[in-house]
């Protein structure tokens, strides 16, 4: 078994990194040909660092749209990062990293294991919200659902695996660091890994890409100051001199 | 498309403007205005005769201002306003009077 | 021709989400290019082409390598359903195509069939559809009532942009020879003639003169309305609507007498004789260029040093964020004026110095609020401050009025509600979309009317005032209730050498 | 073909790797005190097997506090003293070095899995002096 989910998770682990990579690269390389900044927005280029981090951190957007969501949805991604910072005691070595590091990687665990509750909570809330709002029915994909399924079911096992059907951890930190570790044969746990590598699998391939995307996006993250300074990009350009 | 005026054919576009300005004859207004439950007087002659007269000259309807003005010279400066030819041409002056009229629709952001 | 040929939504206290109703809108569709040249003047195929399916994702893919906007916000939706109530067509005709999402996904799930693993190979799972003659159809009806007016961007949390979507959708529409002729024959107008009405250097020239001897004849005052006046200090480009209907003339006369009173030089041109630019509206970056080009040319050939424009909305965004992009770098203007400036600035400043003698109590006959017309709101600036685009026309309004309020603060400012005729759908074929898209902004105006006595609303577009001197009636209001900004400017603003009311005794001069 | 080939290539580089990975040392088990109770380790030396301590000694030592604050009843196997007891080993001069001393028992999996244990700030961490 745990040659298997070694082979999953070296797979689940490329198609990540190379994919997401990949993602990165294309929307990097995609021109910008209009300034398109959704305004009144800064001019300068710290005012749009403070507004991206509003929006990443805060969830501005959101916040000023429906309340509801973002409390659901600032939950779950709150306490997910909060989990998934617990979980970063499983993969790396006390004495690879400082002390303080490791200090702190240490203070979060209490935080990162009820942070769980306000995960599956939050997922709860988005799934009974894209059930029950009929608009929000109406534009929901079957993987729209299972998607928070996939999810509330890694938090649930994850849970489970805290507080009622312990798991032998030290054992699982092992193979994760290539230690030679035998995975424990522990139900919840295998639904757990199972369902992260999935997730993995099909994170550079699905709506998981908002992750990235938030970044790249124009709206966000242009300065506003086209009568200040000239923006152009290179196929425009090229347009240009055709033309004249 | 088109509409039949006393036996003959006349092309007109999807929202009814004639196609050729040339083929205008009045009958067509008549026919039009008929279709619209409005009875074309000599008030809405008037106008669509200007109507007319201003397009040989400048190759456009006029200017709802240059329009009222005209008509406030011709029939009284009570007259001279938009109210008045709303009144006339309840779909607005420009482009029903000039469908009337045989002019093309002036469109834009009006 | 009959008035309302569909039911007219009646205003209620406030607009309630409906619950959504599939195809309400389903029927209603902008008249299609039926005359060749509409499309090929602008260079698109001439009628819809035999191999459009290839095509048409030939252009998407073109599209989304060429536009990190559309590349990133086909990708980033995770459906949260935030957007689903902040249009206002949706809001008024239940139709979940309508919905900015449901919109997108018009074209998403095209996308996601034929260029995304998951849609290629598990369409069924992730809402992947193959692109059929329904779905072109269905991108064209919808895409055509969609105003891009950029709401839905300020409440989704990757700010993606509806507006983005349906200017590409159009583009690929285009692309394949399947235009709207509204758009499309308006565009060919510019090209052709100089600005979207299609008035000819004399027309412009007939209906400037009226103005100039109307001014003689009202305030005994040469204020003169300047056209090809080579060695100006500043050209003017306004929207062709402000030569040519009400309320837009009362604008432009208000210009003209803020120029007279500032002694500062203008003049128009007739080859710009429109500020505004259908060419975004339809997504093309060529016809866009092509259209702001003429802005430089002008200015280059009458020599002028600043560029103004005139009240309009999209124009300005045009102006404002790609006008640098398109036809820049204006570096043959003074360098203290940003380029271009809007004409609210341009009197804000003038107001702010003191140079203008205003008797606010001209505009006692009115209580006015202002409607943010959303290409300013949500695409532009004006001054150097963030939201500056809501601040100085106010200012500018209160300067010259004593009566302003404002509407429902969730109906202003960034969230304000589009007039309904935005984005090319300002054409007597989308009356349906148009009344129901008005819904908001007329119930946001409502209120203000009962609540708080509001009489006028102003507005610095053109499409806006054209929308809702067409729409106001529609919903048991005048249509002269909408009124441009500096139409008030104009009535308040007594110039230096004018008559007084009733005598011809001259006044002195106070410097 | 080629992307066959490619295929092939990324399996063989992924089987090695996980080869790789398990010819790295195990963590040794001598983490228990030669000659105790607890050495012989599954043949009922501990309180439970191996698996089951792992998993669940906090629950357990839970479980007995319970029982012996609230009810009085010392009479559970799972007592934190007798852990401390075959796990505390000794230094050089023979003196018990406490279990939660850095690399001892308690503290090399718990620093391991970056657990905080609180036991000793209380308890005995060496084993009485008989």
């Amino acid at each position: 078994m745990s040659f298997f989910f070694a082979l999953l998770f070296i797979l689940a682990s490329l198609v990540f990194v190379v994919g997401l990579t990949l993602k990165i690269i294309q929307y990097a390389k995609t021109p910008v040909p209009l300034k398109i900044v959704t305004t009144p927005a800064p001019v300068t280029k710290s005012g749009v660092v403070l507004r991206m981090f509003r929006e990443v951190v805060f969830f501005e957007s959101l916040f000023k749209s429906t309340k509801w969501t973002w409390i659901f949805s600032w939950v779950f991604h709150m306490a997910l990062l909060l989990v998934l910072i617990r979980h970063l005691r499983y993969f790396i070595e006390p004495d690879a990293v400082p002390a303080v590091v490791w200090t702190l990687i240490e203070l979060v665990q209490p935080f990162g294991m009820y942070a769980g509750f306000g995960m599956v909570l939050g997922l709860v809330g988005l799934f009974l919200r894209r059930v029950l709002v009929d608009r929000v029915r109406y534009i929901s994909a079957p993987s729209d659902y299972l998607m928070l399924l996939m999810l509330g079911f890694i938090g649930f096992s994850g849970l489970m695996m805290t507080f009622v059907v312990h798991t032998d951890i030290v054992a699982i930190k092992q193979f994760f660091t290539f230690n030679g570790g035998q995975l424990p044969a522990d139900f919840p746990l295998i639904i757990h890994l199972s369902l992260v590598a999935l997730l993995m699998l099909i994170f550079p391939f699905s709506k998981l890409l908002h992750v990235p995307g938030i970044f790249f996006s124009p709206t966000r993250n242009q300065v506003d100051n086209p009568r200040e300074k000239r923006h152009i990009v290179p196929w425009a350009k090229a347009l240009e001199e055709e033309q004249n | 498309m088109a509409i039949e005026v006393d036996g003959k054919s006349y092309e007109v576009d999807e929202e009814g403007y004639l196609v050729n300005l040339d083929d205008w004859v009045p009958g067509i207004a008549n026919v039009m205005s008929a279709e619209d439950d409005l009875e074309l007087g000599d008030e809405h002659w008037d106008i669509i005769n200007f109507l007319r007269e201003y397009y040989q000259e400048y190759q456009i309807a006029p200017a709802v201002r240059v329009l009222t003005k005209a008509v406030g010279k011709k029939l009284g400066k009570e007259k001279g306003n938009s109210k008045y030819l709303y009144a006339l041409f309840p779909y607005g002056p420009g482009k029903q009077a000039c469908r009337y009229a045989g002019l093309p629709k002036p469109t834009g952001c009006i | 021709m009959a008035k309302a040929e569909f039911d007219v939504p009646e205003l209620q206290e406030y607009v309630d989400v409906p619950e959504v109703e599939e195809g309400t809108m389903a029927h209603v569709k902008s008249f299609v290019v039926t005359k060749p040249e509409h499309n090929t003047d602008l260079g698109f195929p001439g009628e819809l082409v035999e191999d459009w399916h290839d095509k048409a994702l030939e252009k998407l893919d073109d599209l989304r390598g060429r536009y990190r906007s559309l590349q990133v916000f086909l990708d980033a939706c995770v459906k949260c359903g935030s957007c689903t109530d902040k249009c206002q067509y949706f809001l008024s005709t239940k139709d979940p195509k309508n919905m900015p999402v449901g919109r997108q996904d018009l074209l998403r799930k095209v996308y996601r069939r034929y260029f995304t693993f998951a849609g290629k190979y598990f369409p069924k799972l992730v809402g992947a559809e193959d692109l059929t003659r329904e779905t072109l159809d269905d991108w064209y009806n919808y895409y055509h009532q969609c105003s891009q007016c950029r709401r839905c961007s300020v409440f989704c949390p990757y700010g993606i942009d509806t507006a983005e979507i349906s200017m590409a959708a159009r583009e690929i529409l285009d692309s394949i020879g399947y235009g709207q002729k509204y758009c499309n024959e308006i565009i060919a107008k510019v090209h052709k003639i100089g600005n979207n009405l299609g008035l000819p250097g004399p027309a412009i020239e007939n209906t400037l003169e009226g103005l100039e001897e109307d001014m003689v004849d009202d305030f005994g005052v040469e204020v003169k309305f300047p056209l090809d006046v080579k060695g100006a200090e500043v050209l003017l480009v306004t929207p062709s609507a402000d030569f040519f209907v009400e309320p837009h003339v009362d604008g432009l006369i208000g210009y003209g007498k803020v120029f007279h009173e500032a002694g500062i030089s203008w003049t128009m041109s007739t080859t710009a004789s429109e500020a505004g630019n259908f060419g975004m509206f339809i997504g093309s970056y060529e016809n866009m260029r092509r259209v702001a080009l003429r802005v430089r040319e002008a200015a280059l050939e009458l020599g002028v040093k600043r560029i103004v424009f005139g009240e309009c909305g999209h124009a300005w965004r045009v102006a404002y964020a790609f006008l640098n992009t398109l036809a820049g770098p204006f570096d043959f203007l003074d360098p203290d004026y940003p380029v271009p400036q809007h004409i609210c600035e341009f009197t804000d400043d003038l107001i702010k110095e003191g140079r203008l003698n205003l008797d606010k109590s001209q505009n006692d006959d009115m209580v006015l609020t202002f409607h943010d017309s959303c290409n300013v709101a949500r695409a532009t600036r004006m001054g150097d401050k963030p939201g500056g685009q809501f601040e100085i026309p106010r200012n500018v309004i209160k300067a010259v009025c004593n009566n302003y309020v404002d509407m429902h603060q969730d109906t202003i400012g960034e969230k304000t509600f589009c007039c309904g005729g935005g984005g090319g759908l300002l054409t007597d074929d989308l009356m349906e979309t148009r009344v129901n898209g008005a819904v908001p902004r007329m119930t946001a105006l409502q209120n203000a009317m009962n609540e708080k006595g509001v009489t006028h609303m102003a507005a610095i577009c053109a499409i806006c005032k054209s929308q809702f001197t067409k729409v106001l009636p529609y919903f048991g209001m005048e249509m002269d209730q909408i009124v441009s900004v500096h139409q008030l400017v104009g009535n308040a603003l007594i110039l230096t050498t004018q008559k007084s009311e009733g005598d011809d005794e001259e006044q002195e001069n106070d410097d | 073909m080629h992307r066959l080939i490619d295929l092939k290539r990324v399996a063989v580089m992924m089987v090695a790797s996980v080869l790789l990975s398990f010819a790295t040392a195990a963590i040794s088990d001598s983490t228990v005190v030669e000659g105790s109770k607890a050495a012989g380790m599954d043949k009922g030396g501990c309180v439970a097997p191996q698996m089951d301590m792992r998993r669940n000694h906090m629950e357990y030592l839970k479980h007995q506090r319970d029982e012996v604050v609230h009810k009085g009843d010392r009479s559970s196997k799972f007592a934190l003293a007798e852990c401390v007891n075959c796990h505390a080993s000794k230094d050089k001069k023979g003196h018990p070095v406490p279990v939660n001393a850095k690399d001892q028992f308690c503290d090399s999996c718990h620093d391991y899995a970056a657990v905080n244990i609180t036991c000793f700030q209380c308890h005995r961490k060496v084993p009485e002096e008989k």
